[in-house]
């Protein structure tokens, strides 16, 4: 009995119970706890990988229950992916955390951590419908309490947006999981897909109206057009560290479609096969442009950020859209490359916004940051790679999902809208680059107001905080992973490719998750 | 004989709860109102869970008489229910019909914050 | 692997590890950071000597690793006669312009930056010419894009410094965009993406549908590169870059990558009518354009840059020509223009440096005080004009000589290519002029802020070398040049080159007149300056492109913010509608896109009186609660009757469990309502849009009519649910007959962990979210009325003290019975609840908390553990986690009982529900400022931090 | 029966989708609420409807009521009862904040956008001070 | 005799239920409606046994047994808050 | 110090034995089992909560209250019937009041008992109770003689709990 693919769930929960009982002894002990038990999920997650990589689906049965039956847990090679990405993001975020006492700003900050790890682990290696449903509702509340971890008007708000459209989007989970189970009369996704393929003509209209239903819900987390209103303000208003964290969340209603609509409704399902895609495809492109508009609209850099964000998923959606293996392995490359790029792209955003004081991070000449060569360089590094300029592995991936688009109908319009929106936000970038780094105010005026009298206490307190060493190996940590995704080219790529394979093999998923069977002897 | 006896008690608890509405329903103010369903309701849920009490302890081998317990709550609550409703009723000196008498000194009491 | 299977790679690095290297040799001593540079410089150029001999023999080296096998990318290097010539092009001029940049960089000016983003873009422009694979190219292409941007920002508290750079950024990098789409698409007919592959693909290309596209994707990304009419624009902005750095771009790298590429495509891509049109088009518009208005610029540096747009321009025309011949015409006039315009950029660099101005109005009579670099520069100007004995004569000439044939050979309107090209020769010879007369002659420097001299000799040894070989080359070519160009031609033609001849003198033949006439004119139009130039500064449609490129820019950015906010508004109920809208549009097309009945053929329930009766009240008070939704307290009553009936539906339906939990869910719910509705306006305002008003019916119609399709399409179906398996395993698998609870917290238990750790995260969420939260208690209802004074009305407080033991009792007795009857841990758990509840509800925070002294976190801390644990037990004995056992044991006198570890679970759930549940009334009930400050009186805190 | 539910569901899901847009938050939780029975009840309803068959394994039963939704929505039950909660306590939190009850975008005024004015002239930017300093404390 | 009688005493269960909502519907105040709610809460009690008799199942007692609990719960948290206003203080 | 275990482990004897009962009831069993976990409960029920009961309840007379409690019972039968008629009949006849009950009975426990049983039995409400717990407010739907309803309340309800509930 391996439970390989249930530590990752696991180990936060134990943890975020630990840390909760831990709040006696101070935030030092939970800080420490957390550090160990994110550095061992680290760990964890990169021998899953390892385990992964032999192409097996490794089926969990959670309480010993035969799958469509029971809850299944599988890790595949998305999922061990996912789960690595995550915890990887998750330790830079919480480093960040810590070096700026993010965490001491409000309560429970290192459980709600933990249990949205425990979420959005959850969320991926689950391969039930409605267990999806309930990890989701675990790393939303969870991540409503980090996105509103510290207070502030305008994170309160932003808060609240989300929060209300969020559970807008769990009624509509139920309406459409409902409708599902209510023909298919199972929750298993492997389960599903054997009779969506079986399914009888009459059958076909519920199950199609329920699969898009499911779609949008998925799409609201991936925050695809119309559906992301929520995710600028959101975004923008967090905490750094929660922002970096958050990075993933889009991602996983990403997942979620690869996982649910790419196994229900794969190849074997009849007229459903891929019935969807085009719906991705097209609002994808949307989205591209949409984000590419915001990212020249935005007003300050954090914003800016979080559009860059909506452009990485749009993007992604793009190359699931495409609905080709190889498609689908270049969105994964691409997938790595922009959560942990967009990740350390907060974290720097927010030590700029400090490092300038009362100018923050908006759009407008101000102070100098300390250590402006340095942090103008980590600057342009994840501008270039975010744009996905070359030689970053956004350029990389963008080609490489590119490539992929290359042979499908609808090429010229992505190859236009991928280029296009990638030069609108080269633009953009330069500008923010140019105001932010370029246009300072020369260090002999930063203390002196305009008739030469010394400032203030406060305006030299407003000339924003010296470096972190700290938080800025967080960010350079994150940066890292973007020379490594150029340089490892070859083996990432291989591993995504097989990722991606298995993943258009519904039916080695279907037997692995329907054949795996009990543990017998059970209760005496 | 039961059977009668069930009749009967459903029939009768379906009456005063019944007329616990009416009295809801139709007399002129709350105070009346009050008294319909904090009594009626009371001998209308009381007879109709008599009736069950019987129907579960005849209809199978062991005694029912976990019914009991439904009144003792409803004993319990009922009144504490219609006093405090009364008391946020004169508290916002909600209006009562004119010829509602009035005996002993009840000036205080019509200021609601006493 | 030998060195020499790998040297080209290492070469093109070479550079990027010197840009690490530069800054670090820097931090040591300034100076040792331009040492360092040409040291890495002569280095590749050593690495990459030893295959020269293997060029100049015909051969193409081709060096390559796999990278990402999947898309054909390759770490691939080439390298062949044309990449041969580029490359001693970017290495010999940048090692002249590094030493050149020693000098002329201030000392205030950061060295170590400088030559780490000259070695960057060095690496790059030698990682375009040395790439085989075209990918690869593209990845050099951009790089050289973001490096050059580096460059000419380098003096970036200048503003025309970073607007320049941003100018070039931006046309280069979306050029590059352009290109890359072009590649791509190339690669794909082609079927890879090996220089060697598409090479030998030309037919295949040409003819394909896609030809045109591909060819403008990738002539944009040439265009802009070079400068190129209507893309010209950037680089006389990109003037504001230290001159060195001008020097370097200009003349042999960054706008020659353009050439570059059009040389090494013109095997595949030229050809055709489409290549000459258009090549030909842009090629001759930015001669003539770049010509003419390098004439008039007052500016030193801005009349190389508009020369320089010429020049490239005349290239660009030549290899528009498509022939074999004007190809050639194009390498040899690639490598004079090299020459002699970076010697000239040095030159106007000194200038500047020495007078402290680029004015040529201010700048006169430099000869006698410079009179070394006057000599330079009149040779080198004079190549540029096209004087015999010199290179740009030869290439000049043979240019004339391809323009004449293309006339003869094309379309009797071609007569015009000729006459065309002289006028711009002849603009040519009168700017060449006026950088030599009006700088060094013309009478006395006017108002110049520095005094001029003789620069550090080392800082003129670049400029003697370049114009030596101009000289070498224009006297000597079968010596000097033939061999190199010989086999850049063979290289580009990818053919045996035609026979050409690289003589001084051709006889009396036309292009020879042509030349003549070029001087002769040119003379006179520039006698005629100052009336020309008098014309031009008063012109008033000056047609500023840095006006038109911020405009655009600036329209774009419009539409973004228009866009953005348009959609963006910022308002919940602009998202809330578009989610809801898709929703009924993803539904709607579900059912539309296939074609399958919308009901099936179930049988269906009969309706009851009583049944229609809840029914009706259902929907009235639901309604009602929308029509009363602006008197707040009346709308909670209201929807307290909603959760009546809807838990009523749940009896009816065979739903205990589900019942039982609903109704006390939704006190729960109520009370929550309550407590918040305390801090709230007791009436939401009206909302005077009636449109809004009428579209917000319109979609919850809409929502209302899709949700009842989609559950009719249900529930007229049958369906084979895998139910079965739970009814027939319930008590044999789980020990529980309530298949509901034990499906809870047996079969689905994950899901049930995750709903409790939801629960807890709600309650810790909630005690966060409250930290430090005061709100006003307002001292009077709504009407304005005083609150009763009586805050624990006596007989409330007894009769439900009374109450606790027996609610607490009824928690229990559902906890226990819920594996095999209706209830279970969560229900149990909400009742004991709602029991503390109570409690606080009529005895208060302070009386209550005093008389519960437990924390709550701690509550739910140990329910999430025991669940979690009971879990591990499992796993702890090799099942996987959350395996339940039950047992059946018999005990004397208790009799036979069953223990089930699902139980155990069970208590988990149950004591999160209460943690949670308590915990967020609770924290409510603390909000009000009086309750702070109740609490703060009685020195009573804790469960408050 | 299954008209009658349909249409009570759709009833309610329309009331709560009204509610939900309207621009305080008070409504919208009611709405939500609303909203939340509805879809209970259509998750419930999907196990078809059975009258007088709970899912109590019994001797002396033979058919049984789909006890599979049932589980779903208790479980959906108590979640939109923790988010609910969560939801109204945000909602005090905003209204404590930002001094009023709405949930449009409009009232904090001083993040109105300058119409159409381009960033790079920009020297007021909307983004809350408050919120920095609340971070850097 | 059991099984005449039941559907008597559903009807009028059913004029018990109408009369109350219409009350909650009337009002005319506050009080009135919370009294209504009260009363439905009571109306539905006895509508839950006698469904458990006509179904002949005791599974509903529970049901009945809640419903008693939380009507009152919710009569006097709404009572309080026409009190007082802060019903946890 | 023994009987101070008791009194800490068992601090509410007649409890105790209520909650057994109900335990029972609830469980409609007398089965072995049900008798030791019900015992368990009660006792570990009262003991846990034992913080919510302020003053001790000390029944004096148990007679007292099993007879008081059949008067109740009947006369909500009766008056049940009477209100019943009352309602159904023409309603513009009926005299409603609002009358102040003096109270004898001083213990809270026992206020809160009369003004239940008031309540309960229908015709009357008891609506509120002054701030000095002197005075009960006590709403009739129709009475002709107020003074003697008051005084058939103190009598027939108020002197037997009064007998049972004193303080201590
Ligand atoms: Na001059
Ligand atoms: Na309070």
């Amino acid at each position: 009995m391996t439970h390989l693919a249930a530590w990752p769930v696991l180990l936060p929960l134990i943890a975020g119970v630990i840390v909760l009982f831990a709040r006696a002894g101070g935030v030092q002990l939970q800080r420490m706890l957390n550090l160990l038990a994110v550095s061992g999920l680290v760990v964890l997650s990169i021998a899953l990988v390892k385990v992964s990589q032999a192409g097996t689906n490794e089926v969990y049965l959670a309480g010993n229950w035969q799958a469509p039956f029971g809850i299944v847990l599988v890790l595949d090679q998305l999922s061990a992916l996912m789960v690595a990405i995550t915890s990887m993001l998750a330790l830079a975020a919480l480093v960040y955390a810590i070096a700026t006492d993010t965490d001491k700003k409000g309560a429970h900050f290192h459980v709600l951590f933990q249990l949205i790890i425990f979420g959005l682990n959850g969320a991926f290696l689950t391969g039930d419908v409605f267990n999806l449903f309930v990890f989701f509702e675990v790393l939303l509340l969870a991540s409503y309490g980090l996105l509103l971890h510290g207070g502030g008007r305008l994170r309160t708000r932003a808060g609240l947006h989300y929060v209300i459209i969020n559970l807008l989007g769990a009624t509509l989970f139920l309406f459409a999981v409902g409708a599902l189970y209510g023909v298919l009369g199972t929750l298993n996704i492997a389960d599903m897909a054997l009779r969506v393929a079986s399914l009888p003509q009459g059958e076909v209209g519920v199950v199609a109206a329920a699969g898009l239903l499911l779609l949008l819900v998925f799409a609201i987390k991936a925050a695809m057009f119309p559906l992301y209103l929520w995710l600028p303000a959101a975004y923008t208003h967090t905490s750094a560290a929660v922002a970096a964290l958050f990075a993933i969340m889009t991602k996983v209603g990403v997942y979620a479609i690869i996982r649910v609509h790419g196994t229900v409704f794969g190849a074997d399902a009849g007229v459903l096969a891929g019935y969807y895609m085009p719906w991705i495809l097209g609002l994808g492109l949307i989205t591209l442009m949409m984000a590419a508009f915001g990212v020249m609209a935005a007003r300050g850099l954090r914003e800016q950020v979080a559009y860059l964000v909506l452009a990485s998923v749009a993007t992604l959606l793009v190359a699931v859209g495409l609905n080709t293996p190889m498609a689908l392995s270049a969105g994964l490359y691409y997938l790595i490359h922009s959560t942990l790029i967009a990740g350390g792209m907060f974290l720097l955003a927010d030590m700029i916004s400090r490092g300038r004081g009362r100018f923050e991070d908006r759009f407008e000449s101000g102070y100098a940051v300390p250590g402006i060569i340095l942090v103008g360089g980590m600057f342009m590094f994840a501008a270039v790679a975010m744009t996905g300029m070359p030689p970053l592995s956004g350029f990389i991936g963008k080609v490489l999902i590119l490539n992929a688009s290359l042979d499908h109908l609808w090429s010229s319009l992505i190859l236009s809208v991928v280029l296009v929106a990638g030069f609108m936000m080269i633009v953009s970038m330069a500008r923010s680059g140019s105001l932010l780094f370029y246009q300072v105010i020369p260090a002999n005026e930063v203390n002196h107001s305009a008739n030469g009298k010394v400032g203030t206490t406060a305006e030299i307190n407003a000339t924003g905080e010296p470096l972190n060493r700290i938080s800025m190996l967080a960010v350079i940590a994150l940066f890292m992973a973007s020379p490594m995704l150029v340089l490892f080219a070859q083996p990432i790529t291989a591993f995504t490719e097989s990722a991606a394979r298995q993943q258009y093999d519904n039916k080695g998923y279907i037997e692995s998750v329907m054949s795996t069977q009990p543990l017998q002897e059970r209760s005496e | 004989m039961l059977d009668w006896i069930l009749a009967a008690l459903v029939l009768i608890g379906a009456f005063f709860t019944l007329v616990g509405s009416i009295g809801l329903y139709k007399l002129p103010d709350f105070y009346m109102r009050l008294h319909g369903p904090t009594k009626a309701t009371t001998l209308g849920v009381g007879a109709i869970l008599i009736a069950s009490m019987l129907y579960f302890s005849f209809s199978t081998d062991a005694a029912s008489l976990h019914e009991i317990l439904v009144t003792l709550f409803l004993f319990i609550t009922a009144p504490v229910s219609a006093h405090l409703m009364a008391k946020a009723a004169l508290h916002v000196n909600i209006q009562q019909v004119a010829r509602t008498q009035r005996y002993g000194d009840l000036h205080q009491w019509d200021k609601p914050s006493e | 692997m030998t060195f020499l299977s790998s040297n080209l790679p290492i070469v093109a690095l070479l550079p990027f590890a010197g840009a690490i290297v530069a800054p670090w040799a820097a931090s040591i001593n300034r100076l040792a950071s331009a040492w360092a540079a040409a040291a890495i410089t002569l280095l590749a150029f050593a690495l990459l000597a030893p295959s020269m001999a293997m060029v100049f023999a015909g051969e193409t080296l081709v060096q390559s690793w796999s990278w990402i096998p999947a898309i054909g990318l390759e770490f691939a290097f080439r390298l062949d006669g044309l990449a041969l010539l580029f490359a001693i092009l970017i290495l010999g001029i940048g090692l002249l312009v590094i030493i050149y940049a020693r000098y002329y960089l201030y000392t205030k000016d950061s060295m170590g930056r400088f030559f780490a983003y000259l070695l960057t873009f060095m690496g790059s422009m030698l990682g375009i010419v040395l790439s085989e694979n075209i990918l690869l190219m593209v990845v050099f292409w951009e790089m050289t894009s973001l490096s050059s941007f580096l460059l000419i920002s380098y003096w970036q508290h200048h503003a025309d410094a970073r607007e320049g750079s941003m100018m070039a950024l931006v046309i280069t990098g979306g050029g590059g965009l352009a290109l890359l789409a072009g590649v791509l698409m190339l690669g794909n007919i082609v079927g890879s993406y090996n220089l060697s592959d598409v090479l030998a693909a030309g037919e295949l290309v040409r003819s394909h549908v896609l030809y045109l596209p591909i060819l403008i994707l990738i002539l944009l990304g040439v265009f802009t590169k070079s400068a190129q009419f209507p893309f010209h624009f950037w680089l006389p902005h990109a003037m504001a870059a230290p001159t060195p750095v001008s020097a370097y771009l200009h003349s042999a790298t960054m706008v020659k990558a353009g050439i570059f590429l059009l040389a090494r495509f013109f095997p595949v891509l030229s050809g055709t009518p489409e290549w000459s049109w258009i090549v030909g088009g842009a090629g001759l518009t930015t001669l003539l354009l770049g010509a003419y208005m390098a004439l008039f610029q007052h500016d030193l540096k801005g009349l190389l840059a508009y020369s320089t747009i010429s020049h490239l321009g005349l290239i660009t025309l030549l290899f528009g020509f498509g022939t074999k011949m004007a190809a050639v015409a194009a390498i040899f006039h690639i490598i004079n223009h090299a020459t002699f315009k970076a010697s000239l950029f040095m030159v106007a660099g000194i200038i500047d440096h020495e007078t402290g101005t680029r004015d040529m109005r201010r700048i006169n009579g430099l000869l006698k005080y410079l009179p070394h670099t006057a000599v330079l520069a009149m040779i080198a100007a004079a190549a540029m004009a096209g004087v015999p004995l010199l290179n740009g004569f030869l290439s000049k000439e043979m240019f004339f000589d391809q323009a004449l044939l293309a006339a003869a050979d094309a379309s009797p309107l071609m007569w015009f290519v000729p006459l065309l090209v002289t006028v711009a020769a002849v603009f040519a010879v009168a700017y060449s002029l006026r950088f030599i007369h009006d700088v060094f002659f013309n009478g006395e420097p006017i108002d110049l802020p520095k005094t001029p001299g003789e620069p550090p000799r080392f800082m003129k040894i670049p400029i003697d070398l370049l114009v030596i070989t101009c000289l070498a080359v224009g006297i000597f070519p079968a010596f000097t040049i033939a061999p190199i160009l010989a086999v850049a031609v063979a290289a580009t033609l990818q053919t045996s080159p035609p026979q050409y001849s690289l003589a001084i003198w051709h006889g009396f033949n036309l292009p020879l007149m042509m030349s003549i006439v070029a001087l002769a004119l040119g003379v006179v139009v520039y006698m005629f300056r100052r009336g020309l130039f008098a014309w031009y500064d008063h012109r008033v449609d000056h047609l500023d492109a840095r006006i038109i490129f911020n405009s655009v820019l600036e329209r774009i950015e419009q539409l973004s913010i228009v866009v953005t906010r348009a959609f963006d508004k910022g308002s919940l109920q602009h998202a809330l509608a578009w989610i809801i809208g898709s929703a009924f549009v993803a539904g709607l097309s579900g059912f539309i896109s296939v074609s399958a009945p919308l009901l099936g053929h179930r049988e269906l329930i009969p309706v009851d009186g009583v049944s229609l009766l809840a029914a009706f009240i259902l929907i009235i008070a639901s309604i009602m609660t929308v029509v009363l939704h602006r008197q707040r307290l009346l709308a909670v009553v209201m929807i307290g009757v909603v959760g009546l009936f809807a838990s009523l539906v749940f009896v009816k339906f065979s739903a205990p469990d589900l019942a039982l939990t609903q109704l006390s869910v939704e006190i729960v719910t109520i009370i929550l309502l309550l407590l918040a509705l305390y801090y709230l306006p007791q009436t939401t305002p009206a909302e005077n849009a009636r449109l809004r008003t009428s579209r917000d019916i319109v979609i919850s119609v809409l929502s209302g009519v899709g949700v009842m399709i989609l559950a009719m399409a249900v529930l007229t179906r049958d369906y084979m649910p895998i139910s079965e398996f739970f009814l027939a395993n319930s008590v044999p698998g789980g020990g529980g007959t309530n298949v509901v609870n034990v499906i809870l917290v047996d079969f689905r238990g994950t899901d049930t962990l995750g709903e409790i750790v939801v629960l807890a995260l709600a309650g810790l969420g909630i005690f966060a979210l409250l930290q430090g939260l005061k709100l006003h208690a307002p001292g009077q209802d709504a009407s304005g009325l005083p609150w009763s004074r009586d805050n624990h009305p006596q007989i409330m407080q007894i009769l439900t003290r009374l109450l606790f033991p027996l609610m607490l009792m009824v928690a229990v007795f559902i906890f226990i019975r819920g594996h095999n009857l209706p209830g279970g841990g969560f229900i149990a758990g909400l009742i004991a609840a709602v029991a503390l509840i109570v409690q606080y509800l009529a005895n208060g925070l302070l009386w209550t908390d005093e008389r519960l002294r437990v924390d709550m976190h701690w509550v739910i801390g140990c329910g999430l553990l025991i669940a979690t644990l009971t879990g591990l037990v499992s796993m702890g004995l090799g099942y996987p986690f959350l395996t339940t056992a039950f047992t059946y044991l018999t005990w004397p006198v208790v009799g036979k009982f069953e223990v089930a570890s699902a139980i155990a679970f069970d208590v988990g759930v149950f004591l999160v529900v209460v943690g949670a549940t308590v915990m967020i009334l609770v924290q409510l009930g603390k909000l009000s400022d009086v309750s702070h400050q109740q609490y703060q009186q009685h020195g009573f805190q804790r469960g408050a931090k | 029966m299954e008209w009658l539910i349909s249409l009570v569901i759709a009833v309610l899901t329309a009331s709560g989708v009204y509610l939900t847009l309207r621009a305080r938050v008070f409504p919208v939780v009611l709405g939500l609420t609303l909203m939340a029975y509805g879809v209970n009840l259509f998750l419930f309803a999907m196990g078809r409807l059975t009258i007088g068959q709970p899912a109590i394994i019994d001797s002396a039963a033979t058919v049984y009521s789909d006890p599979l939704p049932q589980a779903l929505v208790l479980t959906a039950i108590v979640i939109a009862f923790g988010m609910t909660a969560f939801l109204i306590v945000l909602a005090l939190k905003a209204c404590g904040e930002l001094g009023n009850d709405h949930v449009d975008g409009l009232p904090l005024a001083e993040d109105k956008l300058p119409a159409g004015k381009s960033r790079v002239g920009e020297t007021h930017n909307p983004i809350d001070k408050s919120q920095r300093q609340a971070d850097r404390q | 005799m059991l099984e005449t009688v039941l559907p008597i005493a559903f009807a009028l269960l059913g004029i018990s239920l109408f009369l109350s909502f219409v009350r909650l519907l009337k009002g005319p105040d506050l009080p009135n409606r919370i009294l209504a709610l009260d009363t439905l809460y009571i109306n539905a009690i006895a509508l839950v046994v006698l469904l458990g008799l006509h179904l002949g199942s005791a599974l509903y007692f529970e049901a009945a047994l809640l419903i008693a609990v939380m009507g009152f719960v919710g009569t006097i948290a709404l009572s309080k808050y026409l009190l007082r206003g802060d019903i946890i203080e | 110090m023994l009987k101070n275990f008791y009194t800490r482990l068992l601090p509410h004897p007649v409890l105790t034995v209520i909650l057994w009962l109900i335990w029972l009831l609830l469980n409609n069993t007398v089965a072995a089992g049900h008798i030791l976990l019900g015992l368990i409960l009660a006792i570990l029920i009262p003991f846990l909560t034992s913080a919510f009961w302020p003053e001790k309840v000390r029944i004096q007379s148990p007679l007292t209250l099993f007879r008081f409690l059949v008067i109740v019972l009947w006369d909500i039968v009766i008056a049940n019937m009477i209100v019943a008629k009352l309602i159904l009949g023409r309603n513009d006849d009926l005299k409603p009041a609002f009358f102040d009950v003096e109270l004898d009975i001083q213990t809270p426990l026992g206020v809160s008992l009369l003004a239940n049983t008031i309540s309960l039995t229908p015709g009357t409400v008891s609506c509120d109770l002054s701030a000095d717990h002197r005075r009960l407010l006590v709403h009739a739907l129709h009475v002709e003689d107020i003074p003697g309803a008051i005084k058939h309340i103190k009598q027939r309800y108020e002197t037997p709990l009064k007998k049972v509930f004193t303080a201590c």
